[in-house]
C-alpha cells in the first residue's frame, strides 16, 4: 500500500487548455474580430489576422458510449485535424478553416444521420439534463428519454432559427436540480409527491437519526420510537417530497410510480442581455411519467412554443414575453390551468403576490 | 455478449430525427459491453416501474481522494449483473473543452477496457462523467489516468471542478481570459478539490462577457464574469452596413436576409436608455450603459466591448435545496484578473475562511450569506458596501449600531432618565 | 391665562411662509386655554431635551368602549399642570371629511368647553382627533358628542375607523360609492369598532379608483379599489383637442400651458403598450389595458373608466411592525359594490372568523396570511385562486399535496418497495 | 350608573355623509364629467349638468386649534354656503360654485396669511404626518417642527406646479409609521438608535413578562434577575430599536437625546398609475435631530427635490426616476454616503441584492 501511494501521482489537474487547440486557436487566441452565423449551426469567427474559423455544432445526446466519441474523434481527424469540443450545452462543434473543408464537413455530419446540425442563434438548442433512471440514486423521472422525446418534438425549432429568441430548455430529474434548470426558458422537473416511506427496521443502522432529522426544511421528520425500533416519523402534512432526507438517509426512499411526475417551469434566463437573470416559474405542477415517450409533456412543451412565437416580439425571451403580457395571460394562451400550486408559499412568497389593482382579466 | 434483454419501451426512442442515446447504448452492447445490455434491461425495467432502480450511492473512491467517484450499486442485480456495481468518475475537462483527438482517445481506451464505456459528455458541472465502473478497477483506472496526465474532478463537500465559458478562443468579446483562470484556479486549488473539508459543496464557473455562456450566475457559488470600465468601441461604418441590411441582424442569429432596425431593435430595446441614433450616427452614453450586452449582441461587426478589461465576481448562486434556488450577488464589481489572480486567490482564501467559520453543515456560501447578512461577510473581507452589491437599499427600517457608532454609548442609567421624566 | 412659558426655540417656527402650528396654539393660549399654555411650554422643553415627555398611556375610556381614547399623561406634570392628562378622543369623521360648519362647531363647541381645543384635523387613521382631554371630562364629552349625532372611532385592536376618498363627490372617475360604502360599513360594525376583540387592529379604506387617493393599499388591511371591466370611454374630438394643444396636458396639472403629446406622454407610457395614436384617432385593446388610470390622468376630458364597474379588493397592508412593511394583495379581483353590501359583508365575515381563529396576539392579518400562505385563507374564503392574485407563480418547487390527489395515497408499504427494490 | 349606562346613547357612527355636502354636490353627485386645474391650488369640476365647482386648497398644519377651525369655518360661511372639507393629506378645501366667488374667496384666504393656496398636480403637496412630541409616547423626533421647517423650504414648490410629477413626503416620528410613510416619495422617520434602558425595580409590576418577551421581533429580551428584581434583559447586539417591546411595556424607554434622530426613505409611491405601488427605500439611515428648525434633513430633502428636478423626465414620480437610472447612480447625483445600513438584512434581504452584473459605474 505504502508503495502504491509512493508511485501513485495524484492532484495533477486536467490537461492544459492550449494542449488541445487547433493551430488557428493558437495563432488568434484572444484577437478574434466578430462573427456571423451563415446558417443553422453554422458559424464563422473572423480574426484580426484575417483568418476565418468555420464552426458547425452538432446536436448531441450527452449520454453516449466511446463509439459515439470515437465517431466524433474520426470525423475530428478527417477534417478538423485532429480537434473538436464540446459546448457548455453538450452539442458538438466541429472546426474548419476553409469554405471547401466545410462543405465536406457537412456532408459526413449529414452522412452520419446522427449528428444533426443547429443549435445556433434563435433556436431550441441542446437540452441541459442530468442522469434520471440512467444512474441516479433520487430522480423522479428518466433524464434522456424525456429529452429525446422532447427534441424529436422540437427538431424543426433545431434545425432552423424561426423562434422569437433564443430557447433554452433544461431538464433535471428531482428537486436538487443538477443544471441551470431554476433559470432556463423551459424546465423540465422531476417531482416527487409522495413523503418517504421508512424502513424502520434498518433506519437506526444506515441513518444518523439526528442528522436525518435536521435535514428537512420543514421540520417535518420527528424521532419516533416503531416496533422497538429507533426511528423517525415524517409528518406527511408538511412534507414537501423535497428528497433532502433519503440524500442523507437511504432507509426514506421517495421514488413511486403513481406520486412522481414532471413540472414544468417556465421564463427563466441567465444572460445578462436587455434583462437580468431570472429564476424560472410555475407553469405546470404535474404531468404523469409516460414512458417511452412523454406525450403531455411534449405536448405541454410545444404548446408553450407555439404561444410564444404567435405572441412574442423579435428578441424577446419567454420570460420577457410573459412578463410583458402577463402570468394572467400566459395561462390564457397556454389554457394551462391556474391552481393552488402556482400560488408561492415559501420564504418569499409574499413578494410575489399582486400589490396592485394592475392586472387583466 | 450482445442484446440480452427485449426493450420495447426503450425502441421507441430510437425513432425520430434527434440522436437516439438507446441506438447508441445498443450498438455498445452489440459491440460485446454486458454492462450496457444489462443497463439497456435495467432501464427497460424502470420504464415499466417508472422508478430508478439505483440504490443511495455506498462511499467508495480512490486512495487519497475525498472524492471524483461516485457510487452507484444496481437495486436488481441478480436480473441485470452487468451493472451491480455503475460508479462513476469524474474526470476533470480540460477548460472550456477543447479536444485532441488523440488525448481524448486516452480516456476512451482506459474506459473501454475497464469500464462500461457508457459517459456523460459532460457532466453539468463539466466533468467528463465515466459512468458505470466496478469498484475494484477504481484504483486501475485512476492509475491509468494520472498516467496519462487526467486527473480527477470534484465531488462531495469540495470544491467542484471549475468550468468555463470558451472565452478568448473564439469568441470576441471574452473581456477574461476564462480559460487561463479556471485552468489556474484548478491547479492551484488541487487539495481543496481532492480532499473534502467544507460544509457544502464549492463552485467556481468562468464567462468571457455578461452573456455568461457557461450559465455561471446559476449555477456557481462563485461567479467570474468579464466586464470592461471603459466605452465600448463602435464601427460607424459597419452601424450603416447594418441599417443599410448589408449585414444581418445578430450575426445572422435569424437568418441570413433580416436586415436590423438600429433605433427600434437596438436603441429603443436598451436597458437603460443610454443610446441614440441620429443622422445615422450611434452614440452612446457610456457612463449610464451597464455593459448589458444587447447592442454588441445585435451589432457584433460594429460594435465591440470596451479595452479595459476586467470581471465581476459574483456570489451564491445555488439551486433550490434547501432555501430556495439563489443567484450569484455581486461583490467585486470589478477586479482585474491577471496572472497570477493574486488579488482574486486573497479574496477567495477570506472567503472559504469565513464560511468554513460560519456556514453550517450542508450550508452554501449563499445561504450563509443569507442567514448571516452580506454585512457580515463584506466585513470579513474587509470590503466597504458599495449601491452596486444591491438592485435596491433596503426598504425596511431596521438596522443596527454598535455602541461606538452612538454618542453615549449603549448604557444609560435609568435613574438619570427618570429624573427627567417621571414613572 | 396667556402665554407662561418662554418658547425660544418654538419661536423660531413662527417663521416662514408655511402656517405655524406654534402661533396657531399661543393664540390658544393667550386665550386662556392653560392646557395650551402648558403645551407649549412641555413642548419647549422637548426641543431643549430632544425627547419627548409624555407616559406611556394609561387606560383611561369611556363606559361600554374598549377603544376611542388614547390615555396620555405628562411626565413632568408639575412643570405644566395643563398637560398633566392630555388624552386624545377620536371623533368618528364623516366618509371623505365634508363638513357642514354648523356641525362641526358643535365639536368645536363641546372641545372648547371641555379639552384643550387642540386637534388634529384629522388623525392618520381619518378621526378628528380631541387632543388632550382630562380624565374627568371623557364621560362629558362623550355624552354630549353623541348627543349631538357624533360617535367615537376606533383604537386597540378593533375594527378602526373606516376612510375613504371624496369619490363621487367630486371626482369624475369614482368607480364606486366610497362614500356610501365607508359609511355603511361604519355603521354595520359598530360593535367591531367599539369593543375590542380581535388578535390587532384592522382597517377598512375605501378609494373610488385605482389612483387610490386614500392610500389604501398601503394602510388597510382590507383596501375596497374602484375599477372596471368593460372598455374605457374614449372622446375622439377631445384627443384632438389635446394634441392639438387647446386642452392642457393632464388637467392642467402643470399649468395652463403645458401641451401633450398624445404619443410620447400617453401612449408610450402606457405600461401595457395596449394603445395606438394612428391617423389622428387613439385605440386600446382594452382586453390588454391594467386600467391603471395613467392615460385617463393625462387626458381627463378624452378619457373616461368604463361602465361596468365594481371594485378590486386587496387584503393586507400594514406599516413594518413586526415582519415588515406590506402593500395589500388581491384576494377579488372583481366585485359589484351594490348596497346592501351582502356579498362583500360575506367576505368580511369569512376573513374575520379565518383570522380570529388562526392569527396571533398582536399579528395584522397580512402577517397572518404571510405566516400560513395565501392558500390557507383563499379555502377559509371558499374562493378558487386566480393568477391575478398574484405577480408571478412561484419559482421554487416546494409544493404540497394532499394524500386524496395522488393516487395510491401516502402510506406505502416499505416491504412492497423492498421486493422491487434491494436496500 | 345604571341610569346613566340607560340614558347613553352609543354605537350610532357618525353623522351620514350626505348631510355633510353643499347643494352642488348632492345634485351631482356621481354626475361628473371631468376636471382642470386652473392654477396651483384651485381645481374646476364640471358636472354632466354643466354645473361647475370651483375648488381651493388650502395647506393647514394638521395640529391646530379650535380657533383655526373657526377660522376655515368663516370662510366657509361667508363664500361656500357653510361647507368646506379636509383631503386625505390634511389640507382644507373650499368650494364655489362661480367664478366670481371664487375670486372673492382667493382674496379672503390670502389676507388670512396662513391659507397658502396650492398642492395640486405636479407640486409638493401637504406632509402627512403624526404626532411626535405634541402627544406620543415613543416619538424619535418631533413632527409638526420639523414638517414646518421643511415646508417652508419647499414652499415654492406647493404654490407651483413646475415638478416632473406629484411628490409626497410624509413624516412618522417612530418605527410604527403611523401613515403612509413606507410608500412615500420622501420619507422623514424618527429612529431611535439605542435599545431600551431598562428599570428593574419596577418591571415586573408594570409589564407581563412574557408578553414583553414575545414582543421582540428578533428576540434580544430574556428574562433575567437584577438585583432580586425579576426583570429582563437585553441583547444590545440583536436590538434595531424598533421600540416594540415599550410599546408592551412602560419600564423600557428608548428616547435618548443623543441616540435618536431621522432617516430619509425615498422613492415609494401609492397610485397605481403607470407602475404598481412602491416602498420607500433607505437613502440616509441617520441625521440628529436639530431642534427647532432640522437644518440638515431639510438640506437633505432639498437635495432629493433638486436632483429630482433637474434629472427626472416629465411624469416620472421619484421613485420610477431613481429605478430608470438606477440606485448607484442616485447616490452619486445627491452625494449621499452608500453604508452598510442601506444593504438589507431583514426577512427579504435576498431579493435585494444585485444579481446581475448589469450595474453602472
Ligand atoms: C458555444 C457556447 C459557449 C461554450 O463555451 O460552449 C456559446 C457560444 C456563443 N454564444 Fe452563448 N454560447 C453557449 C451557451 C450559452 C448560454 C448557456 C446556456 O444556455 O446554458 C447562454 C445563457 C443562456 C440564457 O440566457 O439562459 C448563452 C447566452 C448567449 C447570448 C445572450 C442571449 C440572450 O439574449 O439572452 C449571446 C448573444 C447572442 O446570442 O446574441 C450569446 C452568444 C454566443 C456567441 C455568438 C458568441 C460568439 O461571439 O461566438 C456564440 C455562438 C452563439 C450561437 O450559438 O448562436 N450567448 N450562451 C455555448 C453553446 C451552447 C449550445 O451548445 O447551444
Ligand atoms: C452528475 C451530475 C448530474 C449530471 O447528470 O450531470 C450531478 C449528480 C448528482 N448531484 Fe448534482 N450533479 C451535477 C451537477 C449539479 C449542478 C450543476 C452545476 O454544477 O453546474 C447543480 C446545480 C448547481 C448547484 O451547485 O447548486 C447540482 C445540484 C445538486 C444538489 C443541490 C445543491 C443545492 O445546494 O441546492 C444536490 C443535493 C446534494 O448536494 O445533496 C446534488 C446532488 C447530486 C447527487 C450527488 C445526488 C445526491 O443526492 O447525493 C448526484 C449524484 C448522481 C450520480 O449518480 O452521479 N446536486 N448538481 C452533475 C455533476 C457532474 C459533473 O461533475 O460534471
Ligand atoms: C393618532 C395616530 C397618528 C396621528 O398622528 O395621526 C396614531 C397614533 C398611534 N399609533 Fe398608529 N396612529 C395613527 C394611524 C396609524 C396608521 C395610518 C392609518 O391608519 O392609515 C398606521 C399605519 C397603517 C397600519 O395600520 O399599519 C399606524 C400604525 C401603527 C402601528 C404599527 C402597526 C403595524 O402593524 O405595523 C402601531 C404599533 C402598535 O399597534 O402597537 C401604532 C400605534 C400607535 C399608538 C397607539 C402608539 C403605541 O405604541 O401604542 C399611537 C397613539 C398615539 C397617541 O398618542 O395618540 N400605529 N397608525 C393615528 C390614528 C389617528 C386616527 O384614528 O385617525
Ligand atoms: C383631494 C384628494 C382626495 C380626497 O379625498 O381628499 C385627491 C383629489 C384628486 N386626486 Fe388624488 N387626491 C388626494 C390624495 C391622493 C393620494 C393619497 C396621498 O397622497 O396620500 C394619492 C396617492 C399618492 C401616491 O401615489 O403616492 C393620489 C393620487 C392621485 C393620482 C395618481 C398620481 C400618480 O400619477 O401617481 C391622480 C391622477 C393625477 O394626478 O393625474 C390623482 C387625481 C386626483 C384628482 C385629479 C381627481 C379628480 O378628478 O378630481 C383630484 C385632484 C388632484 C390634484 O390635487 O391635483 N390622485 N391622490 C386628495 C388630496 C390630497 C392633498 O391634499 O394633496
Ligand atoms: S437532478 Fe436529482 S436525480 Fe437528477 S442527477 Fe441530480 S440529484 Fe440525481
Ligand atoms: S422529503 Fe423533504 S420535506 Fe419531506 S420529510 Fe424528507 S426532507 Fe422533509
Ligand atoms: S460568455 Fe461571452 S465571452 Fe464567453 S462565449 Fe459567451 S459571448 Fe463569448
Ligand atoms: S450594452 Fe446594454 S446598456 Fe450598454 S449601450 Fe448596449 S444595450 Fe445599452
Ligand atoms: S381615488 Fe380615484 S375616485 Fe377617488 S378621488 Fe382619487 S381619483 Fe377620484
Ligand atoms: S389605463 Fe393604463 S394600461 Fe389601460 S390603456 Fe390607459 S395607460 Fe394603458
Ligand atoms: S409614528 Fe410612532 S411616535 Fe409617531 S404617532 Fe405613531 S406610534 Fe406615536
Ligand atoms: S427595541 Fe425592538 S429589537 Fe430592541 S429589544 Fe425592544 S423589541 Fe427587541
Amino acid at each position: 500500500m505504502a508503495e502504491m501511494v509512493a508511485n501513485r501521482i495524484t492532484d495533477i489537474g486536467p490537461p492544459k487548455y492550449d494542449e488541445m487547440w487547433p493551430e488557428i486557436i493558437k495563432n488568434n487566441y484572444g484577437k478574434w474580430l466578430h462573427h456571423e452565423i451563415l446558417e443553422p449551426g453554422v458559424l464563422v469567427h473572423v480574426a484580426e489576422s484575417g483568418d476565418k474559423l468555420y464552426t458547425v455544432r452538432c446536436g448531441a445526446t450527452r449520454l453516449m458510449t466511446t463509439h459515439m466519441v470515437e465517431d466524433y474523434c474520426k470525423i475530428a481527424d478527417e477534417f478538423c485535424g485532429g480537434y473538436f469540443r464540446f459546448t457548455t450545452r453538450n452539442n458538438v462543434e466541429f472546426m474548419v478553416t476553409s469554405t471547401e473543408k466545410l462543405e465536406g464537413l457537412k456532408k459526413a455530419l449529414a452522412a452520419a444521420g446522427n449528428m444533426p446540425i443547429g443549435g445556433t442563434g434563435h433556436s431550441v438548442t441542446n437540452i441541459v439534463h442530468t442522469q434520471g433512471w440512467v444512474h441516479c440514486h433520487t430522480p423522479a423521472i428518466d433524464a434522456s428519454g424525456p429529452v429525446k422525446s422532447v427534441m424529436d418534438a422540437l427538431f424543426d425549432y433545431f434545425t432552423s432559427m424561426k423562434l422569437p429568441a433564443q430557447v433554452r430548455i433544461a431538464l433535471a430529474c428531482c428537486l436538487n436540480m443538477c443544471g441551470a434548470v431554476h433559470c432556463s426558458d423551459i424546465a423540465i422537473l422531476g417531482v416527487h409527491r409522495k413523503p418517504p416511506v421508512i424502513e424502520h427496521s434498518h433506519l437506526d443502522k444506515m441513518c444518523e437519526i439526528p442528522t436525518t432529522i435536521a435535514s428537512c426544511p420543514t421540520a417535518a421528520i420527528k424521532p419516533s420510537k416503531v416496533d422497538d425500533f429507533k426511528s423517525v416519523a415524517v409528518n406527511a402534512d408538511r412534507c414537501m417530497y423535497c428528497g433532502n432526507c433519503y440524500t442523507m438517509c437511504p432507509a426514506m426512499p421517495l421514488a413511486d410510480a403513481d406520486g412522481d411526475g414532471i413540472a414544468i417551469m417556465v421564463g427563466g434566463k441567465v444572460s445578462n442581455s436587455k434583462c437580468m437573470p431570472k429564476f424560472s416559474k410555475l407553469a405546470i405542477p404535474y404531468i404523469p411519467n409516460e414512458p417511452p415517450r412523454w406525450e403531455s409533456t411534449v405536448k405541454a412543451i410545444t404548446t408553450i412554443l407555439e404561444a410564444y412565437v404567435s405572441g412574442a416580439k423579435r428578441y424577446e425571451r419567454i420570460g420577457e414575453w410573459i412578463e410583458r403580457i402577463g402570468w394572467e395571460r400566459f395561462f390564457d394562451v397556454t389554457g394551462f390551468e391556474f391552481t393552488k400550486r402556482h400560488i408561492d408559499d415559501y420564504r418569499f412568497a409574499a413578494t410575489t403576490w399582486r400589490t396592485s389593482t394592475q392586472f387583466k382579466w | 455478449m450482445a442484446i440480452k434483454h427485449p426493450t420495447p419501451m426503450l425502441d421507441e426512442l430510437e425513432k425520430g430525427p434527434w440522436p437516439s442515446f438507446v441506438t447508441d447504448i445498443k450498438r455498445a452492447a452489440e459491440a460485446g459491453k454486458e454492462a450496457c445490455a444489462d443497463l439497456l434491461g435495467q432501464l427497460e425495467l424502470s420504464y415499466n416501474d417508472k422508478e430508478g432502480h439505483w440504490k443511495h450511492g455506498g462511499i467508495v473512491g480512490v486512495l487519497g481522494y475525498g472524492g471524483g467517484v461516485i457510487g452507484r450499486y444496481s437495486d436488481v442485480p441478480n436480473l441485470f449483473p452487468g451493472v451491480e456495481h455503475f460508479h462513476t468518475v469524474r474526470v476533470n475537462q480540460p477548460a472550456s473543452k477543447f479536444y485532441k483527438t488523440e488525448r481524448l482517445r486516452e480516456i476512451m481506451d482506459i474506459w473501454n477496457r475497464r469500464g462500461s464505456s457508457m459517459l456523460n459528455m459532460h457532466g453539468s458541472t463539466g466533468d467528463i462523467i465515466l459512468l458505470g465502473a466496478f469498484t475494484e478497477q477504481l484504483e486501475p483506472i485512476f492509475a491509468e489516468l494520472t498516467q496519462k496526465g487526467w486527473d480527477l474532478g470534484g465531488s462531495g463537500s469540495a470544491l467542484r471542478t471549475p468550468e468555463c465559458c470558451l472565452g478568448k478562443a473564439r469568441c470576441e468579446w471574452a473581456c477574461i481570459d476564462t480559460q487561463d483562470i479556471c485552468y489556474n484556479l484548478t491547479q492551484e486549488y488541487q487539495d481543496e478539490m481532492h480532499r473534502p473539508a467544507w460544509p457544502y459543496k464549492f463552485k467556481f464557473k468562468i464567462s468571457g462577457c455578461p452573456n455568461d455562456c457557461v450559465a455561471s450566475i446559476a449555477r456557481s457559488d462563485c461567479s467570474i464574469i468579464g466586464t470592461w470600465r471603459d466605452d465600448i468601441r463602435i464601427d460607424q461604418a459597419a452601424v450603416a452596413a447594418y441599417a443599410g441590411g448589408e449585414i444581418p441582424a445578430r450575426g445572422g442569429a435569424m437568418g441570413q436576409g433580416v436586415k436590423l432596425d438600429v433605433q427600434k431593435d437596438v436603441v429603443e430595446l436598451c436597458p437603460t436608455g443610454c443610446m441614440s441614433y441620429e443622422g445615422g450616427k450611434l452614440a452612446i452614453n457610456n457612463r449610464e450603459c451597464t455593459r448589458c450586452m444587447h447592442c454588441i449582441n445585435l451589432m457584433p461587426k460594429a460594435l465591440r466591448p470596451g479595452t479595459d478589461t476586467g470581471a465581476t465576481i459574483l456570489v451564491g448562486a445555488k439551486a433550490p435545496i434547501l432555501e430556495g434556488a439563489q443567484l450569484s450577488s455581486v461583490i467585486i464589481p470589478f477586479i482585474k484578473m491577471e496572472e497570477p489572480y493574486d488579488e482574486f486567490k486573497e479574496f477567495v482564501a477570506n472567503t472559504w475562511d469565513w464560511w468554513d467559520e460560519n456556514g453550517k453543515n450542508r450550508e452554501r456560501i449563499g445561504e450563509t450569506i443569507q442567514r448571516l447578512g452580506l454585512q457580515s461577510y463584506l466585513d470579513a473581507l474587509g470590503f466597504d458596501p458599495v449601491p452596486q452589491m444591491v438592485k435596491e437599499p433596503r426598504s425596511n427600517p431596521y438596522f443596527f449600531y454598535t455602541e461606538d457608532e452612538v454618542p453615549g454609548g449603549f448604557d444609560r442609567d435609568i435613574e438619570v432618565f427618570r429624573k427627567k421624566h417621571a414613572r
